[in-house]
């Protein structure tokens, strides 16, 4: 069919209209071989500006569009979808990226409005060669996989489970609860721990829907959103592996606490008198506070032990402690109303719900709170001394004490990075696991079907992790109760009467698309497991796999517009 | 839609959007209804957003328009929940559908009305927190969806004097014909098996905190109102000017209302210390030779990435200072913050001529009413109540009521999204139940 | 373990034959491949089932006009095949490791026999040397004792060889050791236990002379090299691959020659090259000129592309090239720098993975992603 | 030693451990510029035992106790109530500046601190008919020491008897009995001396049986109104002439061609909210033309006459507020500066004369100013 193409250039806001000449790059379109319509608009991804493709497609049957804005990344299938609703076929339409790769980095109008129609001529030529392409579905195995039996886990496997669908937890330890078993009370309500976490441990127990695997671990995971087969292992030998087939899988791996003999400048390990806010937590359980064998008399917490530490490549703050110093030194004021109790910190940041409220509890229990980041500990007689800048006197102070505890941060647990690879899934910068967008999609990852839950992702207490459990549950129920999800169209294929057979293809593939069919020595991609990146059709030497949507005739149109430019 | 059980979601800013999305993607019908003319709420008014600095209308509008096209979701702009009855799985809601004075199915957005309108320019702009004025008719902004004009009853010479000249301007401009004055409001009664409220929030008048002079300077202005002038959609096309004048010296104050019982505030607002690190970036972005200073208490940049964050923007030569600040006053054509440096231990004046409020978030002024309708307990801060603090965060002591965002407490989009997907989640949960009984 | 190949009269090619003999007779292997004289005088690899036939074998005839690798592969690449022995130079050897990568060879059923490399003379040079009094091996086999090798008067090496490092039999089932070695006692070779037990071969020691042989020789042999990549670095600089491949005239010979060359159809062949008859009037206009056909450059390009990582530096596409283009001598210049970015060594291990469809999770991060 | 224990045992409503040393007090101190007094690292010293590091022993008397502190903080900890506590450790201890203990010796023993004889303290009311209020009135007039003895409050004080007079107010006073209310003397840390003044004045005040009080001073009222625990409604004479416009009793015939400004005491505004009437009399002056300074109402900068600073000059007499507040109030075009509080008085009066503004700028009180347009 002969290209009918419209085109529209977003303004973006001022993003994009402030540095190029959109009406100039409009008019510059409008002269392109196979341009039915140019048009600009303030925001295309608005319904406006989509309404205003599909109108044009409608009346003057367009066949192509071309959308010149930001990064495909994020409105791709905001304008696929437009032109679809106009009747052209969603894989005729092509983007030019002329914000990030013209206005944003281009200063000069004059040579950034070039650039720009540069690009949308590409995409023009891009888009002439375009073939249709028919997205299909695929069906969903119901139910989940949830990994790590922690109160995030529980909490997923619940939603999922309750909302009708079979729910494999898996648990490396001996007992399901995790961190939060460990506690004593929590912030800011004082609640004792046994109050509700045992309740949820047995009504995850008790589920119908819920199987439980204990001691186990995650050996592989193969397959895609909908279809995917897990080994499950159990810990000790001896004992068969199971094979579980789900449509979805929420990590919720966890947090590991920082060990501080990594800042051996506090003495943890050396002193009896230096403990984690962990072994307090169990010490206040115990109602056993004495230090060789004496009750304290000057009680010191440390906070951001190994957060906020770049020198530790620890750069995050882990978000928990000003709250557990807050509940602990209060705690501690109780126990011991004797005790004088002086908590050090950089910046209190007690920002939940009754999070300063809590703290202003604490202040009031005559917990003193002075600013400054301690340097070191040392021993002085039967006692330990604190040495600390206080940041508001301006002064150096030595604070003698009976009991100093030191805040611990969190970590990644190593066990994600085995997940991580297992699914390959990314991580950020602090080692915890990659969200797929930091504000929308908080609990989705780079892997459709797979979410995160709880501290995986980073450090949040137990109200943000219950929330963020429940939100990985959301995401796991889509798919479960539409029950198919819908398959990349622009897959690869593979001629074999050009592969030879190397495998290359096999090898560079991260989605395992590809396999070489062992009568005939030639690659053949599962299109269910393609999701269209391309890396076998750019490692192939022989050009014997072709991407749809990036064919080379697409390529080279592109690249000879560009460099014929 | 009359096949499986539907839910209703009340208010449709990102977190109402978030979850009836959530609820319509896995296949159950939900009825989002919203106040305002046009969905987006809060997040609609942002220009960038911590700490990717995303635009906040470029992550938000694809969403917006979701809603407006899913074959799940019954939108109701400009319409409000009026009484619910019954319980979990069959609750029977009226919602209010306020005239618009515009036939939705006609008006196609092409704002010819609003152009013609006799009080065009005379109107002030709350979308652009009265930074600018507009017409009686109007789209809260250019991206509304839906994008179906509405005229404001308040404004209008005819709606509020009878009369608007010899002949209706806006009437006559329409191409569509879709100006209709005899509209009235309609009463919609809808079954539904489950309920989230997604009211959001307010942000504090800073003229409770007379000392900063907000009100009295004209550059003392609130974080969402640097919010609209560094909007590239804004009134300003995204510059940093005040009277057409770029300002030199930029003061940015934490806390104002937060953490402070006396403005009925005790607790801490969770978002201001990033949005206004986010702020002195944008600042500086614009105004590289500009001066910065933050006067904070406690920097809380507690979330993914934050810290990362506040690192880069104290790299960017933005000044962090140690203290609240105690008033700000004029001296000659500008203005001076005083504030004690307490890492100084000494009082100090700075002069600015820009000074960026961080105002609390407070509760909806209606949130009573709406707990009265809804059957729902407020905590003492004045949120919505959970029903446990720790695991049931989202739910309500009226069984199939859940909450979602701000209107349970402050809280930044991650997390509001976070906890509308955990709303969506419990509401799926009694959707099935209720499907399978 | 090492054992020595029995030698009669001084007469290394009998002893060698003999050896290969023995594998047909005690049936490790059902077939050699290995260089033989043709009844014209060429010397070229051949499949022999007949131990008989192995007489005209001449695995120590200085000449290499097709790199065996590429021999190997097609009785080799799958089941059903047979069990055979390859002789192999251990440029060959290095070749069928990269093919073995590519999945176009394989190991399984195969016994390598590699064998220590003098240097070899191009086929028209041999044919030459033939004609006029005939190679003298002799002069080679002493020269590889001691390392004092040179090429026989009035001719030279190949250009591929004279700058080749890497000319002892180091891997392979079988190596069969000349460099430095007292053949008066037999041909030193290494190989399996096993095999040798097969064979009757008894252990044997090492006099101690291989190393120093070796040596000798590698250092002329990079120092040559060197001066060879200076020369070439700056053509390239000066005159850009343009120049260095102006007079090239698409012959293709060099990706036929190549070992490693291994697509059914280059993309060079195929149709993907061509244009609308309107494209290319529009090149011409665009650029007042244009040289046809279209893809020259971008032919050597794509192959330095393709194979450049792979390059085992057998020397057999400059052999090739009708123009006389260092073709070889650009892959060895390029090949070294780009190899030693990914410190990779074709040809040396097949457990070496080909460095760009290595996935390593460190280069590929997510937005927002930190190494 | 624990000051907030101290505190506690002296009445004072210091809370250390609110404290979340944010600055704002210090920040909002109007002495902090110019002198060492820093208020939240006295609160910090005092909450972690350290206080001889923040001290300085002089500095505690530059608090003028404008509350501006306590007014702002957020946490309520009430800091300008340590740095009472810790004045009145000085007073225990006699460590006194001179001037200000003369003061308390004044009050001890003539019942006012300027040390005039008890019997003068009705000299004011010279050519004006004040009854007794022993014999029973409707309202009360307490005069401040200040404004009974000194000069150029007395006539504040005699325009205002004229003004209430003249709305028909049925005036009573205390007479000779009438003694320092004390505000002063407890915000200087004498709490003895002030349990005294309660002791004696209370019952003085609840046998005269009236059900309302006026005050021409707000110190008087401040301390009447929260620690005398009176059950009697105290008001500022500025509350007294607005109520009186609104019942419209108070007729204004005269003219004021002036242009005015208001100065907000902060005992007045700050500490008791007391903002609109002052300002509601002076624009019900014909003629008065009303302008506003800049800094005013909850942000009104304070003239330093609060606190004992009337006795005590502090420890830096440089650039004294009251210089910077009457060059303000020129710069608004006013003519006359309207204050509501013999302190404020004093202090703008004389800075007026200091910086050379007399020609351009009168200081006078609201009362005044309503009695010229009688």
């Amino acid at each position: 069919m002969k290209p009918r193409i419209g085109v529209y250039i977003c303004h973006c806001g001022t993003n994009v209209a402030a540095t190029v000449d959109v009406e100039a790059v409009t008019e510059f379109a409008a002269t392109l071989p196979g341009v039915v319509i140019a048009r600009h608009y303030t925001y295309m991804c608005s319904e406006p500006g989509q309404a205003l493709i599909k109108e044009d497609a409608r009346t003057l049957g367009l066949n192509r569009v071309v959308v010149a804005s930001c990064s495909p990344r994020m409105h791709e299938p905001t304008f696929r979808a437009a032109s679809h609703e106009g009747g052209v076929n969603p894989y005729q339409v092509e983007m030019a990226n002329i914000r990030e790769q013209c206005s944003w980095v281009h200063p000069d109008r004059h040579e950034a409005t070039d650039k720009a129609k540069a690009l949308v001529y590409a995409a023009v030529m891009k888009a002439a060669h375009l073939e249709p392409l028919e997205e299909r579905e695929a069906p969903v195995t119901p139910g989940a996989l949830v990994i790590g039996g922690g109160v995030a886990g529980l909490v997923a496997a619940l939603d999922i489970a309750d909302a009708g669908f079979p729910v494999h937890l898996v648990e490396r330890s001996d007992r399901l609860g995790g961190r939060v078993a460990e506690l004593n009370r929590t912030f800011p309500d004082l609640e004792p721990v046994a109050e509700w976490l045992p309740a949820l441990v047995d009504q995850v127990r008790r589920h119908p829907n819920i199987t439980v695997y204990l001691n186990s671990r995650v050996t592989d995971i193969t397959g895609f959103v909908g279809n995917f087969e897990a080994r499950v292992g159990p810990i000790e030998a001896g004992l068969a592996p199971a094979q579980i087939q789900v449509g979805a899988i929420v990590i919720a791996t966890g947090y590991n606490v920082f060990d501080p003999r990594l800042k051996p400048e506090f003495g943890y390990g050396i002193y009896p008198q230096v403990v984690t806010t962990l072994e307090l937590e169990q010490r206040l359980s115990s109602g056993d506070l004495t230090v060789n064998g004496k009750t304290p008399k000057e009680v010191v917490f440390i906070k951001c032990v190994g957060s906020r530490d770049q020198q530790l490549g620890r750069p995050y703050c882990s978000r928990v402690c000003c709250m557990i110093s807050a509940k602990q030194a209060q705690l501690v004021r109780q126990a011991l109303p004797d005790a004088r109790v002086t908590v050090f910190y950089m910046d209190v940041r007690t920002f939940g719900k009754r999070g300063e409220e809590f703290y202003d509890e604490a202040r009031r229990a005559g917990v003193r709170y002075r600013r400054g980041n301690v340097s070191e500990i040392y021993r002085r007689g039967e006692r330990v001394v604190v040495r600390v800048e206080d940041t508001l006197l301006a002064r150096t102070v030595e604070h003698e004490a009976d009991l100093v505890v030191l805040a611990v941060g969190m970590e990644p647990r190593p066990e994600a990075a085995d997940i991580a690879a297992l699914l390959k899934l990314p991580r950020s910068a602090d080692g915890f696991l990659l969200e797929a967008h930091p504000k929308l999609r908080p609990v989705d990852t780079a892997v459709d079907g797979v979410f995160l839950a709880g501290c995986c992702q980073g450090p949040k207490d137990i109200p943000d992790t219950v929330a963020q459990a429940k939100a990985a549950a959301a995401s796991a129920l889509i798919p479960l109760m539409r029950g198919v999800v819908p398959m990349e169209a622009a897959t690869a294929v593979v001629d074999p009467e050009l592969c030879a057979g190397c495998g290359m293809c096999v090898e560079i593939c991260p989605y395992s698309a590809p396999a070489l069919d062992p009568l005939w020595g030639v690659s053949r991609v599962n299109a269910v497991l393609c999701k269209g990146c391309g890396a076998c059709a750019v490692t192939c030497p022989s050009k014997a796999i072709r991407l749809q949507h990036f064919t080379p005739d697409q390529i080279l149109a592109q690249v000879e517009a560009l460099v014929g430019w | 839609m009359a096949q499986k059980p539907a839910a209703l979601v009340i208010g449709a800013g990102i977190a109402g959007i978030q979850a009836a999305l959530d609820i319509a993607d896995a296949g159950y019908p939900v009825y989002l209804v919203e106040r305002e003319p046009s969905v987006g709420g809060r997040m609609a008014q942002l220009d960038k957003t911590f700490p990717t600095l995303d635009c906040s209308s470029c992550i938000l509008t694809p969403k917006m328009v979701s809603v407006g096209q899913h074959p799940n979701i019954e939108l109701m702009t400009y319409s409000e929940v009026v009484a619910v009855e019954g319980e979990a799985g069959a609750f029977h809601v009226t919602i209010r559908r306020k005239p618009r004075y515009v036939e939705e199915d006609l008006c196609r957005g092409c704002g010819a009305c609003a152009q013609a309108c006799r009080m065009r320019g005379r109107v002030v702009d709350t979308f652009n927190q009265g930074l600018s004025k507009r017409s009686a008719i109007y789209v809260p902004f250019p991206q509304a969806v839906p994008l179906i004009y509405t005229v404001d009853p308040e404004t209008c010479l005819y709606l509020t004097r009878g009369v608007c000249g010899k002949t209706f301007l806006c009437k006559d401009a329409c191409p569509a014909d879709a100006i209709n004055f005899e509209q009235k409001e309609r009463i919609v009664k809808v079954d539904v098996a489950a309920i989230i409220v997604a009211t959001g929030f307010d942000l504090m008048d800073p003229r409770t905190k007379p000392e900063f002079g907000y009100g009295v300077y004209p550059n003392v202005i609130t974080g969402l109102e640097f919010e609209r002038l560094s909007s590239a959609s804004g009134p300003t096309g995204g510059k940093v000017v005040l009277n057409g004048n770029e300002p030199q010296d930029v003061v940015f104050i934490h806390c104002v209302g937060s953490r402070d019982p006396h403005t009925g505030v005790p607790y801490c607002s969770r978002i201001c210390c990033m949005y206004t690190a986010k702020h002195a970036h944008l600042v500086r972005d614009k105004l590289p030779n500009a001066r910065i200073t933050v006067f904070y208490i406690d920097m809380r940049a507690f979330g993914k990435g934050y810290e990362e964050f506040y690192d880069r923007v104290k790299e960017e030569r933005v000044i962090y200072r140690r203290g609240e600040p105690s008033e700000v006053y004029r001296r000659g054509d500008r203005l001076v913050v005083r504030a004690e440096d307490s890492l100084l231990g000494r009082t100090v004046e700075v002069e600015a001529d820009l000074v960026v409020l961080a105002t609390a978030v407070v509760p909806r002024a209606d949130t009573p009413a709406v707990a009265q309708l809804l059957g729902l307990a407020c905590s003492p801060d004045g949120f919505f109540q959970e029903a446990h603090p720790k695991y049931r965060p989202v739910e309500t002591a009226r069984t199939g009521v859940f909450l979602a965002g701000c209107c349970q407490s402050p809280k930044d989009i991650p997390d509001t999204v976070a906890q509308a997907k955990a709303a969506a989640a419990s509401a799926l949960v009694v959707l099935h139940q209720t499907r399978s009984r | 373990m090492r054992a020595r190949i029995p030698v009669e009269n001084q007469d290394m090619l009998a002893a060698l034959r003999g050896f290969l003999q023995r594998l047909l007779e005690t049936e490790v292997v059902e077939a050699v491949l290995v260089p033989m004289e043709t009844p014209s005088g060429a010397v070229t690899p051949a499949l022999v089932a007949d131990p008989a036939l192995l007489d005209a074998a001449d695995p120590l005839a200085p000449v290499l006009g097709l790199n065996a690798a590429r021999a190997v592969g097609p009785v080799t690449i799958r089941e059903p095949r047979g069990r055979i022995a390859a002789v192999l130079r251990p440029c060959e050897y290095r070749a069928l490791i990269e093919l073995v990568k590519l999945q176009q060879t394989s190991l399984e059923d195969l016994v390598t026999v590699v064998v220590d490399c003098p240097g070899t003379y191009t086929v028209p040079d041999y044919q030459k040397m033939r004609a006029n009094g005939g190679v003298d091996r002799s002069a080679l086999l002493a020269g590889m004792r001691t390392g004092d090798l040179a090429s026989q008067a009035g001719y030279a090496f190949r250009d591929a060889c004279q700058i080749c490092e890497n000319f002892a039999a180091v891997a392979g089932d079988v190596r069969i050791e000349f460099f430095g070695a007292d053949l008066s006692e037999g041909i030193p070779v290494v190989l399996a236990d096993e095999l040798a037990g097969r064979l009757g071969l008894e252990a044997a020691p090492e006099d101690g002379r291989r190393a120093e042989a070796v040596d000798r020789i590698t250092r002329s042999r990079i120092q040559a090299r060197d001066a060879v990549f200076a020369e070439m670095r700056g053509r390239l600089e000066k005159e850009g691959v343009e120049g260095v491949f102006a007079a090239c005239v698409r012959c293709h010979n060099c990706m036929t020659a190549c070992p490693i060359c291994y697509c059914k159809t280059c993309l060079f062949k195929s149709p993907v090259m061509e244009h609308e008859p309107i494209q290319y009037m529009a090149w011409a206009r665009r650029k007042g000129a244009y040289r046809l056909p279209a893809d020259t450059m971008l032919f050597h390009l794509t192959r330095l592309n393709h194979m450049v990582l792979s390059c085992i530096g057998c020397g057999l596409c400059t052999d090739a090239c009708p123009a006389d283009l260092p073709v070889g001598r650009v892959f060895r210049t390029v090949g070294q720098q780009l190899q030693a970015v990914f410190e990779y060594v074709p040809g040396r291990s097949v457990e070496e993975p080909l460095p760009l469809i290595t996935f390593r999770e460190d280069e590929w991060l997510e937005m927002g992603e930190e190494r | 030693m624990d000051i907030q224990q101290h505190a506690r045992e002296i009445g004072l409503g210091l809370d250390l451990f609110s404290c979340i040393q944010c600055g704002k007090c210090t920040g909002g101190c109007p002495v902090s510029m110019t002198t060492v007094l820093n208020v939240r690292s006295l609160v910090y010293g005092a909450l972690i035992g350290d206080i001889a590091g923040p001290i300085h022993e002089e500095a505690l008397w530059d608090c003028t106790c404008c509350f501006t502190c306590v007014e702002r903080c957020p946490k309520d900890v009430r800091p300008a109530e340590v740095i009472i506590a810790l004045r009145s450790l000085l007073v225990e201890e006699g460590k006194v500046p001179s001037t200000i203990g003369n003061a308390l010796m004044g009050i001890f023993r003539q019942g006012n601190p300027l040390g005039y004889a008890r019997e003068d303290r009705i000299a004011w009311m010279d050519g004006l008919e004040v009854k007794s209020a022993q014999e029973g009135c409707e309202t009360l007039l307490f005069t401040c020491c200040s404004s009974a003895y000194d000069i150029r409050a007395q006539a504040a004080t005699k325009a205002l008897v004229r003004v209430l007079q003249a709305a028909g107010v049925d005036l009573g006073h205390l007479g000779t009995e009438e003694t320092c209310c004390g505000n002063e003397v407890r915000r200087v840390g004498e709490m003895g001396l002030f349990e005294m003044l309660v002791e004696e004045g209370k019952p003085l005040l609840e046998e005269v049986g009236v059900a309302r009080m006026v005050t021409t001073s707000p110190h008087c009222m401040n301390t009447f109104r929260h620690e005398y625990q009176l059950g009697m409604d105290v008001l500022h004479y500025t509350q007294a002439l607005a109520r009186l416009l609104e019942e419209g009793r108070l007729n204004m015939t005269g003219r004021v061609e002036k242009v005015v400004t208001y100065h907000d005491p902060c005992f007045l505004g700050k500490q008791n909210g007391i903002f609109d009437e002052p300002r509601e009399v002076l624009k019900a002056i014909p003629g008065v033309k009303f302008v506003e300074m800049d800094r005013i109402r909850d942000r009104s900068l304070c003239c330093e006459g609060g606190g004992g600073r009337m006795w005590f000059e502090g420890t830096n007499t440089e650039g004294r507020l009251a210089f910077q507040r009457v060059q303000e109030a020129a710069d608004t075009g006013a003519e006359i500066l309207a204050v509501a509080c013999p302190f404020c008085m004093a202090m703008l009066d004389d800075a007026v004369k200091v910086k050379g503004l007399s020609e351009r700028l009168r200081v006078m009180d609201i009362a005044e100013l309503v009695a010229m347009a009688l």
